[in-house]
């Protein structure tokens, strides 16, 4: 399972749950209860426990999704195996040095010379496997770990100008001396 | 404040200002001449027009209608004394100096006071909302030009101002959301107009 | 039918010309702008041709236009229920259209004639880094025009903002604080006034920051000597952004509390619940807006974890207050599944139903793989489309409707369901191009993606369809009603019938 | 009708103050005094006054002297760590990029200390040896008078404003003077490229 994967899923069972809910209630519109005040009653008193419900998955999900935060640290020393430089221009990437190891994890410090950018990284089924804004004047830095070696695509996912689709480049990712893949 | 008290008031504070000690002081910083002595003579403009017996301020009142014409008057002179050419004028140029101690008082302060009764609600809004963005745009353009854009005045004074002009831009902000929060009712719609009416609204 | 259309609410012949303005020019730029859309899915379907440089045109006038348009016709449902409560200026009312119009027109300039393509987000420094394709002009022309709008919106809420505080003394009594912690709520205070307050004073200060950052960025333009912070600037173009469109959606679901009560029969008034579920927002919209930024990493990183904490809380209002509040209000009520009704339920449920994926994208972890993919433009067109589009069509279905059943007809169902049914297809097909990390905003597509945006094309041209029938049929209502009271002055419009 | 004077009023208004906006901004060309000296000085060239000098060799001479030539001034302070360092390094390029003018008698680099307390014909010598300044092609002076000193500052649009450490902030251009002893021309000091280009169309022109 991919992360693409969890957020489709979540949110067509999120949405559906909806859906289920308005089919329900829509279903039952047409009736007349004899006790109006008590369906509003009873639907308030359920609110409650639905409320703390929700309170709770919020905790839990937000608890399990920034434990380990996805956004390495910024400042000081991060110790990548390998350190990329990523310059981004209206509209071609300037990325040194061109081969890059597999399975050690590798520090992308990523900026523009221009406009906003962005920069991301495709797998060769083009799925997106990370990215962050390449922007003027700040260098994000991004890790990532490439588990096989091969030919990586890099897009560009910050609109930037007339030919934004077209600001594509490769990377080259290879076995790390001694691996034998 | 009463009348006499005002007109005073109106006439020492500039005396007061033009105090050579005094004016070397707050002219020998840009924060002290735009955030000190600027608004005093504004204040100054302010209290003579409190001063000034009704029959004149009647006078002019058909010529400002909804405090328009103060309205331009004021967002013109302002604009005049904004620009730092003119802040570096009045620190080398004794004439340009006597004009701000003249257009100051008489052309910002004086139809505020006066503009300000008249100005519907709207009006206010706009011109105070404007007055917040402009302290928050001149303040951001203090902090990060790279040049200094008064003669007179170094980098890191200019950059003070900036970092003084956001300061004054988010209290000013807290002030209004504060009164329009929670502010006495009758402080807060007052003024600009007669009474609501309830009218219309279903029992 | 009285019940249905309240005297309160009654037009004079001056509101109804004014409404019909309203009305009549957010139709028309919905549907040109509709027709963007479907021109720009149509060409990454590779269907037509058009050349890059036309489509970014395309997009950014669609974009602009659509979050200008949207806000423009849920003002005119706010004033239309405030006016009730509070005594509002029509003078500022018309104020606001005609500075609406003006930055519309000096927008299209800036797009069609200046050649202006740097998205409705205006990027700094994307306007000024123009590559020859548009002039440092055209681009100050784009900012000056949404300073126009800005202006016409500002006066509009400081009308309202002055007639509420009249009537209710501050704004705070407006919103009903003074009963959050304790009180007896008074059952009669109105929900619109509520809802009402909190878009004029939370869109006042988005409207700030919009002034503040689009004259920088002005000055920027003209004396580049004065270099803007990127990511500063980013930061005040999706305060002002994100709090704009929320605020249009906030407006427009002031016609789902007034309407929703009188088609179901039964009441639904203020309750602490529902106060606080206010006055949460109004906090919350405000410090939200990082969620747009979680991929600049260098940003603080608190600032990012609240933007994905408030992401997830500001859902529970919608959820729980309204969504739920709509529905606990139709259950069996012996609804009247008249047109208006059937589009506030839809509404509802467009709303709530496009949280869901905007939530899941308001996740770090999940915005590293979903950020600036279809996925994105798949969650706000889920709600825009099938939650705020149908709210102000439902406001209209309901004031042009009158008291005659002539926009009752089965053609009007067949649409509303070939709207419904085509709309979801159409954001479908959005999320499920952000699933197969499908960019967005890209003119030319792989041709993998081709799949879903010819699916989406279709949909989208079946969007387009019903929508031209909706607006017709309102239009036409809208006029024949204003024609039929000519000269009868102060005569309500809608008599009991 | 009600409008009419008020309409009036605020058109009056609204006209002056855009007339007022303009004459103080060169018709909106000027916003800092720098620019607006730049602007005012290319309209209305600016007689230089007849001032006594005393050069790097302790020579004394008076600015008319150099009636007849070009003259590209600029004003530093020999202590100066950073702009002056920038300004003089740009100085040293033009002297060279200027070399045939010079060589040819027709122009002169003078750079002029506003801090002549200091500022010896020693210091002055050391400074210009610094930069590899080659008299009589440029040549290095301070002001005899203290006054002449004040006439130069304003004169040539010069602020000088004493640091807390003994140092200055100022503003700094290059100068320049034609044939008839007028500043005619204020040229921003971080080009020189730019700024011979345009002393050199204006020596031909």
């Amino acid at each position: 399972m991919t992360m693409q994967n969890d957020a489709w899923v979540i949110s067509l069972v999120g949405i559906g749950l909806v859906a289920l809910l308005f089919i329900y209630v829509i279903a039952q519109a047409g009736k007349i209860a004899p006790d109006p005040a008590g369906v509003q009653k009873k639907a308030y008193a359920l609110r409650r426990p639905l409320f703390w419900a929700l309170i709770v998955l919020g905790i839990g999900v937000a608890y399990g999704t920034l434990r380990t935060f996805p956004i390495p640290k910024q400042q000081g020393a991060l110790h990548p195996a390998q350190t990329v430089q990523v310059i981004a221009h209206q509209w071609s990437w300037e990325i040194t040095p061109a081969p890059i190891q597999a399975g050690v994890p590798i520090e992308f410090d990523v900026t523009s010379a221009d406009v906003n950018h962005g920069f991301a990284i495709f797998d060769a089924h083009d799925r997106l496997l990370t990215q962050t804004q390449a922007m003027p004047g700040y260098t994000n830095r991004l890790i990532y770990t490439f588990a096989q070696p091969g030919t990586y695509r890099v897009l560009c996912l910050e609109y930037c100008g007339v030919a934004h689709y077209g600001m594509m480049d490769e990377l080259h990712v290879v076995a790390r001396k001694g691996d034998r893949q | 404040m009463k009348r006499a008290h005002a007109g005073l008031a109106a006439g020492l504070l500039p005396v007061l200002l033009a105090a050579p000690p005094l004016q070397r002081m707050l002219e020998a910083s840009m924060t002290a001449q735009m955030l000190v002595q600027i608004p005093l003579l504004a204040i100054a403009g302010m209290l003579l027009g409190k001063s000034l017996p009704e029959s004149a301020a009647n006078r002019i009142q058909p010529w400002n209608r909804g405090g328009a014409t103060g309205l331009i008057v004021v967002t013109f002179a302002s604009a005049c004394w904004m620009l730092p050419l003119s802040l570096d004028a009045a620190v080398v140029s004794p004439a340009a100096d006597l004009a701000k101690f003249l257009t100051i008082p008489l052309l910002i302060g004086l139809p505020l006071a006066s503009s300000w009764p008249r100005m519907s609600f709207v009006l206010r809004g706009v011109l105070l909302f404007e007055a917040l963005a402009t302290l928050f745009r001149m303040g951001w353009l203090y902090l990060i030009s790279p040049v200094r854009l008064c003669n007179s005045y170094g980098l890191s004074d200019q950059q003070r101002l900036g970092e003084w002009l956001l300061m004054a831009g988010t209290a000013l902000l807290l002030c209004i959301a504060w009164q329009l929060l929670w502010g006495s009712p009758k402080a807060a719609a007052g003024a600009a107009g007669p009474p609501g009416l309830r009218a219309g609204r279903p029992a | 039918m009285s019940a249905l259309y309240p005297q309160t609410e009654a037009l004079s012949s001056r509101e109804r010309a004014v409404l019909n303005l309203y009305a009549i020019s957010a139709l028309a730029v919905f549907l040109l702008l509709m027709l963007f859309g479907l021109a720009m899915r149509a060409a990454q379907g590779r269907w037509i041709n058009i050349s890059p440089q036309v489509f970014y045109q395309l997009m950014t006038a669609h974009g602009a236009g659509m979050v200008g348009t949207v806000g423009l016709a849920s003002s005119a449902i706010m004033w239309f229920f405030l006016r009730k409560y509070v005594r509002l200026s029509t003078a500022m009312f018309v104020a606001n259209y005609l500075l609406f119009l003006l930055g519309a027109v000096l927008i299209l300039a800036a797009v069609f004639i200046g050649g202006f393509g740097g998205a409705w987000t205006f990027l700094y420094p994307l306007p000024v880094h123009t590559m020859g394709i548009w002039s440092i002009n055209a681009a100050a022309v784009f900012m000056l025009g949404y300073l126009v709008i800005g202006v016409g919106f500002l006066l509009f809420y400081l009308d309202a903002m002055l007639a509420v505080m009249r009537v209710y003394g501050n704004l705070g009594r407006a919103l009903g604080w003074q009963w959050l912690f304790g009180g007896t709520i008074d059952k009669s205070h109105p929900t619109t006034v509520v809802a009402s307050t909190m878009v004029i004073i939370v869109n006042t200060l988005g409207i700030l920051g919009g002034a503040v950052v689009l004259v920088m960025c002005l000055v920027n333009a003209y004396v580049p000597r004065f270099p803007l912070d990127a990511l500063l600037v980013k930061n005040l173009i999706y305060f002002f952004g994100h709090v704009f469109v929320n605020c249009s959606i906030y407006m427009a679901v002031i016609g789902v509390y007034e309407l929703l009560p009188r088609y179901s029969g039964r009441p639904w008034g203020v309750s602490r619940p529902f106060l606080w579920a206010w006055a949460a927002s109004t906090v919350m919209v405000l410090i939200v807006y990082p969620h747009h930024l979680m991929m600049d990493y260098v940003m603080p990183h608190w600032m990012l974890v609240t933007g994905q904490i408030i992401s997830y809380t500001s859902g529970l209002p919608v959820f729980l207050v309204t969504a739920y509040g709509a529905l606990t209000n139709v259950y069996r009520s012996g609804m009247r599944w008249r047109m208006p009704a059937m589009l506030i339920v839809l509404s509802m449920f467009g709303w709530a139903a496009g949280i869901v994926p905007a939530i899941v994208d308001g996740t770090i972890a999940v915005n590293v793989v979903m950020h600036n993919t279809m996925w994105v433009p798949g969650h706000f067109h889920f709600y825009l489309l099938l939650g705020v589009l149908p709210m102000v069509l439902a406001f209209l279905y309901h004031v042009a409707g009158g008291s005659s059943r002539s926009l009752e007809t089965a053609g009007d169902r067949l649409s509303l369901a070939v709207y419904l049914i085509a709309g979801l297809a159409f954001v479908g097909m959005f999320l499920a191009g952000g699933r197969a990390s499908e960019p967005r905003r890209y003119a030319v597509h792989f041709a993998e993606w081709l799949p879903y945006d010819r699916a989406a094309s279709i949909a989208a041209a079946l969007v387009i369809a019903a929508m031209l029938l909706f607006a017709i049929r309102i239009s036409g209502a809208l006029l024949k009603a204003g024609s039929g009271e000519k000269g009868s002055g102060e005569v309500p419009a809608h008599l009991p019938g | 009708m009600r409008f009419l004077r008020t309409s009036l009023a605020s058109v009056v208004a609204a006209a002056a103050g855009i007339a007022a906006l303009a004459v103080a901004t060169y018709g909106f060309t000027a916003f800092t005094t720098e620019t607006a000296r730049r602007v005012a000085v290319s309209r209305h060239p600016v007689p230089v006054p007849a001032v006594v000098l005393e050069n790097q060799a302790g020579a004394r001479f008076s600015l008319s002297a150099l009636r007849g030539k070009w003259v590209i001034v600029d004003f530093v302070y020999t202590r100066c760590q950073d702009q002056c360092a920038v300004l003089d390094a740009n100085f040293a390029r033009l002297e060279t990029m200027l070399a045939r003018p010079i060589a040819a008698n027709r122009l002169r680099l003078l750079s002029i200390s506003f801090d002549p307390g200091r500022d010896t014909p020693t210091a002055l010598a050391a400074y210009l040896a610094r930069f590899g300044g080659r008299s009589p092609g440029w040549q290095i002076a301070r002001p005899v008078d203290a006054a002449d000193l004040v006439r130069l500052e304003r004169v040539f649009g010069i602020t000088v404003i004493a640091d807390d450490d003994g140092g200055y902030t100022h503003n700094s251009a290059i100068l320049v003077v034609d044939p008839r002893a007028r500043l005619i021309e204020i040229l921003g000091w971080r080009d020189p490229e730019r700024a011979a280009r345009e002393i050199l169309g204006k020596l031909e022109g």
